[in-house]
């Protein structure tokens, strides 16, 4: 048998801080308890019953040692309360510059995507000592990314995003378990955690399976969705033309004038009638619940690129 | 204690068992002493199911890739099992049984306020039981005891909605008990019997069936709204409409938290009699023991967020719902220094309901404090989800409630049952359920620490040492709770007979025969002494 | 509830003020108040309730324990209400973790 | 307890109790602690309805402007006159005027029947305009989608409120008819007295509860946001 663990590795920055505070809170547990055991043993043997009619003294309580114990736990109380929140509240906002990476939790696995277009199924490789938000959201039921290593956890919540960040400090292989019920194979969701030396890191990244770009991959959903058939580069189809779109001002049908932004198109895309490009008609269909997440932020990717490129023929303002 | 010998009852007392005879005297009765029993036989069925149910996982997980049952089925084990042992066996226990049997006799009264609410509620209780153990057989549940969306409402294909409104229907019997408790102890209360003369486990009633009569509706409404969602595919918890699955775990937790406190107040109640009785004094600091009762139950209801630090709720909230839930604990430390002050100077006698009491406060103090971790945000990031979550809930429910319940039934069973069980064969269980316990959850613990996730029918393999020895306890912690339930039945027909007061405790109830008649006392009883007057001169008083 | 009689007049009279509080509160929702409707049509709600609780429901000549135990029932209300609405207030207050760079959470609840 | 003593006691006394005075209060206690646990099972809805009026408030209008305000607003005074009725009969049972009480109950019943008529009426209309929420949901053609653009998703959670409250405050009234049914029997068999009037009392509190569901469901679920 390999040898008994008895404390996960402390594999991110804020592992030996939270440890500290654990173990805090077990020196207490275990002071108390022994405190509790011990006395009663002793009372329990002390004051053993020697006649069967004995009747001792009744003592009503005393005000001085109620509030003792009721001032000495309150203080105790303060003490791990502030530890825990400030802890918390240091560790809950990712430092700037972290390297980005989007997590989708689906029935059973876990599907990650570095910004230069890795995918990685039940796997993330990661560069030692930089720290590494996860913008992260589920296709389905509640899941939860745990690593026990890095003493980090999140729920991953469907129709929303939420997000965690750890900085490894350790290089290895660490635990990925799924800690929130999703089904049948809750207890196969699990992966693990790569944590390399940045050289190695980047030549995984070189040297990995380097799919196309996320631009690249938005451009196939754009064809395979049909957005090609209305909306032609030219602005003659029946949507608008996209090239030079992002980013810039937009005239809707109500006279509005909306910049549009990332929320704009995923807006647009979903539920398209809530915003009509001025000279067209709401024509456009939803594609709710048709793309997986993966395929709208690639497509919103594919669109922000195209923002960039010279708008082909100035839009005619069909009626 | 007098041992008395085994010769049979000299005159043929009336009492409430041998009253009236036939199935119709029980499944009709209004006795509220007849209906504690019928609840005490349903609640130890549902503790045997229940009961299997853990042993089936334990032995499941003594393998790393589970050596028993397919995945779904450790599912539909682990939601059955936390289903049954909590709705139908903990939540029922103590206030059921116990509490239906001797709240009338503590107070003095001739029964409860409302005796046909009180057998509506049993048959409320079975009615919920039947649909539950109809979608166990049919093909069980797997949603977990959280019924947490939208895994629940619209991903699960099992018996969701079966119960769904199993477990909303017996929401309803704990009500229709706690209602009957409050205006009891209100109206009913025999001369003399002011609020603080009144037994402190009457105090534990009244602190839960606060908890019981304003939290259960509101699981009652959100299974309500689940069970909707489940059937129809639409509802306000499905993402797809814009709707949040938090609201689901803030309405579930609303109640769920409060009804640990359903399940560990009443367990506090038993113990304060239990100590006071052995130790022949009044219970240290009294009145501080009675309001810090009323306290957990109101405290309680403010908590609950902290079920939820890593769902994604604010971090604003998870800050408030942290400092109420440190402030929750401090009632119950006030309430194991009073006890274990009780002990000073006492004449201590070791009958089997004072070592489950005593074994109460040491596991219930190292549950409480494990609550801490759960507590403070950053450990409970790294903690919540893991088998230290299941230890910490275990020693409350099992080490404390359970410990709790059997203290109660062994130190009351001679005046319900009129018998004395054999004390030899009930210290050597309780030492067996205190030794079983600590050797199936204290693992729990580390294993909670290496981060071994809750729910998981099969784990890494370098979880499988602790694991192993948590089977090993389980075994243990199952003999230790079958011995009770042998030489308790046996003593019914061969046991001493015991008489009215066999502990020399005081309290109304042993001032009526045991077991007592069915109009519990010949006249009202006039109250004119402290609870708990076992002090020299006043025991000459009330005499034996 | 004592064996107090209310004279048929009181309740007349109540029956009448109800009335016309719901015709207050339906008159009030066709003038455009912003905001202010929804507060209009709670106050107004709340006073209907409580001449229905003082008087249909005697609840002037209860005991005090009646009244503690309604208040109980206001305040455990305003307990779940308040205290989840805590969670859904503050939720915006921290940047919410939008995908990617920029992009708003899709049906953000 | 002796076979005298039971008889020496007074008509509707329970055994468990002193005197009937202990045992109207009781009735009492027990009925008003039962309405909170109905406040708590109300609650929860509310709680809920309240969080996502608050997160789609623009939804919830649309959806609340396809209500009918004119049939709310009747169904409104209905319940109110049969709580006038009720409160009435309370009254007659407690001077121990039987016929009137009797009367006040059928007038009672009356009126909770017109109010679950109207509500029937209204139920048609969102079957009929295809906005029922899990059966029948297909609200593009209707005059929903033109209100509440982009949020039909939420108007849907909107009528599943709608829906919700308005179908367990249905139930409720339901029950409620079923005991006035009951005490009407009792009363006509002269079952009640100046003395021994709970059951009447608490059948009367449960009624007023319901009414009072209903005087916070009205403005909450028809007048959101105010019609201009």
């Amino acid at each position: 048998m390999h040898n008994l663990p008895f404390q996960p590795d402390q594999a991110s920055s804020i592992a030996k801080s939270v440890d500290n505070l654990y173990f805090f809170l077990t020196a207490i547990t275990l002071f108390f308890t022994a405190l509790i055991f011990l006395t009663i043993f002793y009372f329990m043997i002390k004051y053993r019953r020697r006649s069967p009619d004995e009747r001792p003294r009744p003592i009503e309580g005393s005000v001085p040692l109620e509030v003792l114990w009721t001032a000495i736990p309150t203080l105790l109380v303060a003490v791990m309360f502030v530890w825990g929140s400030t802890l918390y509240f240091q560790n809950s906002e990712a430092p700037k510059g972290s390297l980005e990476i989007f997590v989708t939790g689906k029935q059973w696995m876990w599907k990650a995507e570095h910004p230069e277009g890795q995918r990685e199924i039940n796997e993330l490789h990661v560069p030692l000592g930089r720290p590494v938000r996860l913008t992260m959201t589920s296709e389905d039921v509640i899941h939860d990314f745990f690593v026990p290593a890095f003493r980090v956890k999140k729920d991953v919540l469907p129709g929303r995003y939420t997000s965690l960040w750890f900085e490894p400090t350790q290089v290895g292989t660490f635990h990925l378990f799924c800690a929130q019920y999703c089904g049948a194979f809750h207890a196969g969701m699990i992966g693990s955690i790569v944590v390399q030396e940045p050289d190695a890191y980047e030549s995984w990244l070189a040297g990995g399976t380097p799919g196309e770009s996320i631009e690249q991959a938005g451009e196939k959903v754009f064809q395979a969705s049909g957005c090609s058939s209305c909306h032609l580069s030219d602005g003659t189809g029946l949507g608008p033309s996209l090239l030079g779109v992002f980013g810039h001002p937009v005239h809707l049908t109500t006279g509005e004038t909306v910049t549009a932004d990332d929320g704009y198109i995923r807006e647009s895309i979903l539920q398209p009638k809530a915003k009509i490009v001025a000279g067209y008609s709401p024509i456009m269909p939803t594609f709710q619940g048709q793309l997986t997440e993966e395929q709208l932020n690639n497509l919103v990717a594919y669109i922000r690129s195209l923002g960039a490129a010279q708008p082909k023929a100035k839009e005619a303002a069909k009626p | 204690m007098s041992t008395a010998t085994l010769e049979p009852r000299v005159h043929a007392q009336r009492t409430y068992l041998n009253a009236d005879y036939g199935w119709k005297s029980w499944l009709f009765t209004l006795d509220h002493k007849r209906i504690a029993l019928l609840y005490l036989v349903s609640i130890t069925f549902f503790f045997v199911i229940g009961g299997s149910f853990a042993v089936l996982m334990r032995i499941h997980l003594t393998e790393p890739q589970g050596a028993l049952v397919q995945p779904e089925t450790y599912n539909k084990l682990f939601t059955l099992h936390g289903i049954v042992m909590i709705f139908f066996f903990l939540i029922p226990s103590i206030p059921a049984v116990l509490g239906n049997f001797l709240v009338p006799l503590m107070v003095g009264a001739r029964d409860l306020a409302f005796p046909r609410l009180n057998l509506l509620s049993w048959y409320i209780f079975i009615v919920g039981g039947a649909f539950t153990l109809y979608s166990a057989i049919a093909g069980g549940v797997d949603v977990g005891w959280t019924f947490y969306p939208p895994y629940s409402s619209i991903y699960s294909q099992t018996h969701v909605t079966a119960v769904a409104v199993g477990v909303f229907i017996t929401g309803f019997s704990s009500i229709l008990t706690g209602l009957n408790f409050i205006v009891t102890i209100h109206k009913m209360r025999a001369p003399g019997l002011t609020w603080f003369r009144l037994p402190l486990f009457l105090w534990a009633m009244y602190a839960t069936s606060i908890i019981m009569t304003l939290g259960t509706p509101v699981l009652a409404i959100t299974l309500f709204l689940l069970a909707l969602e489940h059937l129809f595919h639409v509802g306000i918890f499905s993402p797809e409409l814009g709707g949040d699955p938090l609201l689901f775990q803030h309405l579930f937790w609303f109640y769920s938290h409060p009804a640990v406190y359903i399940m560990i107040l009443p367990a506090m109640g038993v113990v304060s009699e239990v100590i006071a009785c052995f130790a022949r004094k009044r219970i240290f600091g009294y009145k501080i023991v009675a309001f810090s009762s009323v306290a957990i139950a109101v405290l309680g209801f403010l908590v609950w967020g902290h079920h939820m630090f890593v769902t994604g709720q604010s971090v604003y909230a998870g800050l408030i719902f942290s400092l109420l839930s440190f402030l929750v604990a401090i009632p119950s430390a006030i309430k194991v220094f009073n006890w274990t002050s009780t002990l000073y100077k006492g004449s201590i006698s070791y009958e089997a309901p004072m070592l489950y009491a005593l074994g109460f406060i040491g596991l219930f103090t190292m549950g409480g404090l494990t609550g801490l971790f759960l507590a403070s945000l950053a450990t409970d990031v790294h903690l919540n989800g893991t088998y230290f979550i299941v230890a910490h809930f275990h020693y409350i429910m099992v080490g404390g409630a359970v410990m709790g319940y059997l203290g109660g039934i062994h130190f009351w069973w001679p005046k319900i049952s009129g018998r004395k069980y054999p004390n030899a064969w009930a210290a050597l269980a309780a030492a067996i359920v205190f030794v079983g316990f600590n050797l199936t959850f204290f693992p729990q613990f580390i294993l909670g620490y290496l981060g071994m996730p809750r729910r998981y029918a099969f784990y890494p393999a370098e979880f499988q040492v602790l694991n192993v020895m948590s089977s090993a306890g389980a075994t243990i912690l199952g003999v230790g709770y079958l011995i009770p339930l042998v030489y308790l039945i046996w003593s019914m027909r061969y046991g001493p007979v015991a008489e009215s007061n066999p502990w020399g405790a005081t309290g109304l109830e042993w001032k009526t025969p045991s077991p007592p008649p069915p109009e519990n006392f010949a006249e009202i009883p006039v109250v004119n002494e402290e609870a708990y007057a076992y002090s020299a001169q006043a025991q000459e008083a009330t005499g034996d | 509830m004592s064996q107090h009689i209310v004279p048929q007049r009181t309740y007349i009279f109540v029956f009448l003020g109800l009335i016309g509080l719901t015709m207050l509160t339906t008159g009030v929702a066709y003038i455009d108040l912003g905001p202010l409707n929804t507060v209009a049509a709670l106050v107004i709600a709340f006073s209907k309730m409580l001449l229905v609780v003082l008087f249909f429901m005697h609840l002037r000549h209860s005991g005090g324990l009646i009244r503690v135990v309604l208040l109980a029932g206001f305040f455990w209300l305003a307990l779940l209400i308040g205290l989840t609405m805590s969670d859904y207030r503050t939720r915006s207050w921290t940047p919410a973790p939008d995908s990617w760079s920029s992009t708003a959470p899709p049906t953000h609840p | 307890m002796t076979e005298a003593e039971a008889h020496a006691q007074p008509a509707g006394l329970a055994h468990q109790f002193g005197d009937l005075e202990q045992q109207q209060s009781a009735a009492t206690l027990g009925i008003w602690v039962f309405l909170v646990t109905e406040i708590m099972f109300f609650g929860g809805l509310f709680a809920s309805y309240a969080i996502y009026r608050w997160l789609y408030f623009a939804a919830f209008e649309g959806g609340s402007h396809v209500l009918d305000i004119r049939l709310g607003a009747t169904n409104t005074m209905v319940l109110l006159a049969s709580s006038l009725t009720m409160a009435l009969s309370v009254r007659s049972a407690q001077t121990g005027n039987r016929k009137a009480t009797v009367i006040f109950l059928i007038a009672t019943m009356i009126l909770g029947g017109i109010f679950l008529g109207i509500k029937g009426v209204e139920y048609n209309q969102k079957f009929v305009e295809h906005i029922v929420p899990g059966l029948d949901w297909s609200p593009e053609g209707t005059v929903l989608s033109r209100l509440a653009p982009g949020g039909l998703e939420h108007a849907q959670i909107y009528f599943f409120f709608y829906f919700a409250m308005t179908g367990l405050h249905a139930l409720h009234m339901i029950i409620g008819m079923g005991l006035l049914l009951w005490l009407v029997v009792r009363a006509h068999k002269g079952a009640f007295t100046a003395s021994y009037f709970a059951p009447v009392e608490v059948v009367g509190l449960y009624w007023h509860f319901v009414d009072i569901v209903w005087i916070f469901l009205f403005p909450l679920l028809y007048l959101i946001g105010g019609r201009y």
